[in-house]
């Protein structure tokens, strides 16, 4: 079973030299610490800033730079600040390569629901709902199941959907899933975790192709 | 050129009255008219309808306006991060239109920029999109999105000089920029106000143009919502 | 019956103060070297200039700061520089209070037409159709006849439109008319040009109503 | 940072083809994409769609892809300059979309941004809006534009970093930075190519990210259409 920081560090795998990239708040912001050797890429934040560097030196933070989950951060050399409008240009044209986020839930069909629970919990979208309609690749970054032990993993979305259609990859603390023809493909799991025990936090119909490797980090 | 310049927030803020529409400025605490917040406190102004991409927190930025129920709407994108709203509005006292960020930043430059509707992607196929007109373009489907319409924005920057014109600093450029060009009266706060001459022509974020009252601002807070850092090595 | 630069003189008594107004080229050009005393007025030029100034000291033109004109021009201090997106959003956002601009012909329902003669001259319209569909208050600098003597002040325009029922104000050679009602009604006549003069070269309705002041210059 | 320094024109304009559609910034004569024009005429290819507000003039600009007949259309606002230009569209040889210069600037803006159409009441009522769908908002009338679709965009600026930042210079900016957005490969030419960190990230007018290939360009001529002075007194 991973770590969220061993979600973030898989995840890390999949990036690819090049590429402008927006993570999103909680395990995606940790993807940053993982990048892998010889590649270049560029982190996008949704709130206007392109190049973001680690967080700064105790003494140096700034309440004028912060990413977009409102964490002090820093500008790399080369990087740019830009209003929202600009932001929201760079992520619906398809100029920002990937974009990672967290999900409450993940459908079969490539839907996802990650911004409100009706009655409940009602925070926003923010920028997810442009984010998952634009991006070309998005990967999901989310527990295989939540507190109370049900998949998040699923046939159909329960709660309000953030975006249609649009999700291609998701890797939990279990197994890496490729979604296509409508199923979620096993392509990895989780060291020491075998496809049973996925198969059984899996609502969503699994399909199981093969010999299925474990996770290399 | 054209003088824009008021001697403070109170003269600022002539003309505002309950029930108007508001813009504001500031992506979480950062880059908020603090000092337009503190004068629509001051002043008691109610059943307003405040445009922000966030709602403050509790006691900083717009949770002021909203502890003292002087905000009957809000049109936000995230407001996670504010107890008393969500309360108010799981209880019903608020109305919430929770939008997309990108949708957001986008109508409010169309408001500014004389484009009364548009198409974007964002929100297509959820509850975002419901009673909206839907439309494919090559292939993908697509939500009209129209232009708001609001008296007043206030706005914050960095620098301004006499004519209006402004320079941010760093990511509390966010909204702001949009937002000055939308608001029938842009009112403008700066950290500093200086005179004509002193920004550089090819380094104006926001031409003067679109504002029409700019002051100096004073007592910045500037609070920081997730002070995240490194210790030295 | 007026000079160019009387007509710019005219037009310029139109201005007021704190207005940010575009001025076309030809006549329109003009109208900045009449603003009237203690009146600050800015000018917006669409190619991405506002507080557009003289033109430059001979040696310290720049081949990178032009008006719409294409002619070299300064910046005065406190002005700014954008590009077409941002300067077309202060016109179609109603930001800019006055525009004035030359027409081949105008009609009393307030349509112009200045950017085409079919099969014969095609310019294109540049900037006029954004302007004359945003502007509030649009005033036409134009001569009242054409090279052979034939009305350009008409019932209905002949040539391909720039604007529909857009402008307001004419400010001729012989005469200031407003478009109201569908009508042209006289405001002024050129110094020593008779009502009659300016009906007999008015193919429109012309409304005289009353004594027609001459303008004062 | 992404490094996207190419050596040359020849290099950057790698993938041109016959038949393809460009976007080319500059406003009449200033802020053109030189280097890139020069190298267009050097590969000879034809059938092109160029985008760009003006035409060039005879001798200069477009005017010598025009007078060697490379392009097929032009896309454009203002074409008054260019004799040539004018004489291969009224024999038909040219064909031209002549539209309104806010809506071809919007236009440029709205493919990067994302935004398949927009509505705008440029050229309502008027030939441009023949065949276009139109719509009332708030009592006013308005015309639907689309987003174009452009396969390489030519861009000039004054100084570039390595990482594809922009900055422009006066009135050169003009069309440069949306079509910079547009273009799906954007091909950068500047009078100063610097080292990433020599600009400031709050002052860059083109963020890296839209820009696929720059080269430091070189013999600039720079050439003044209206040489309009005043005499020292």
């Amino acid at each position: 079973m991973l770590s969220k920081q061993q979600i973030a560090q898989r995840i890390a795998q999949e990036l690819q030299d090049r590429w402008y990239v927006n993570l999103g708040i909680g395990i995606p912001t940790l993807v940053a610490n993982y990048i892998p050797e010889g590649i270049e890429v560029e982190f996008q934040s949704e709130n206007g800033l392109l190049g973001m560097g680690p967080f700064p030196i105790e003494g140096s933070e700034d309440a004028d730079l912060i990413n977009a989950g409102k964490q002090t951060v820093t500008v790399l050399e080369g990087g740019s600040l830009f209003d929202s409008a600009m932001s929201f240009a760079m992520i619906r044209g398809q100029h920002v390569q990937l974009t990672v986020l967290g999900a409450m839930e993940v459908a079969q069909n490539g839907d996802i629901a990650n911004w409100k629970i009706p009655n409940r919990m009602v925070k926003g979208m923010g920028g997810a709902m442009d984010l998952v309609a634009s991006a070309e690749n998005i990967i999901v970054a989310m527990m295989h199941t939540n507190k109370r032990g049900e998949s998040k993993i699923l046939k159909t979305c329960s709660l309000p959907l953030t975006g249609v259609g649009c999700v291609k990859k998701v890797v939990t603390n279990l197994a890496v899933l490729e979604i296509k023809n409508g199923a979620f493909y096993l392509l990895e799991r989780a060291p020491g975790v075998s496809v049973e025990e996925i198969q059984n936090v899996t609502e969503g119909t699994l399909i199981v192709d093969g010999e299925i490797p474990e996770m290399q980090l | 050129m054209i003088n824009k310049v008021v001697k403070n927030a109170k003269e600022a803020l002539e003309g505002v009255e309950n029930g108007m529409t508001f813009m504001l400025g500031g992506f979480g605490l950062c880059g908020i008219p603090e000092n337009s917040i503190s004068e629509l406190v001051h002043l008691g102004v109610t059943d307003l309808t405040c445009i922000s991409n966030n709602a403050g927190v509790d006691d900083f930025g717009l949770g002021l306006l909203l502890q003292k129920r002087q905000i009957k709407k809000m049109i936000s994108s995230y407001v996670g991060e504010n107890d008393e709203f969500e309360r108010q509005m799981l209880s019903g006292e608020l109305e919430v239109d929770l939008i997309p960020q990108g949708t957001l930043a986008e109508r409010c430059r169309a408001s500014g920029a004389g484009i009364p509707a548009f198409y974007t992607p964002a929100g297509y196929g959820t509850e975002v999109a419901e009673g909206k007109e839907t439309r494919e373009f090559n292939g993908k489907m697509y939500v009209l999105e129209r232009a708001f319409d609001a008296q007043f924005a206030f706005v914050k920057a960095w620098k301004g000089d006499t004519a209006g014109n402004l320079i941010f600093k760093g990511t509390a450029r966010n909204f702001n920029p949009m937002m000055a060009m939308a608001g029938k009266i842009t009112v403008v706060e700066v950290e500093e106000l200086v005179t004509v001459g002193e920004l550089d022509p090819n380094q104006i974020h926001t031409p003067g143009i679109f504002v029409q009252r700019i002051f100096q601002g004073k007592d910045y807070e500037k609070r920081i919502e997730q002070r995240t850092v490194q210790t030295k090595e």
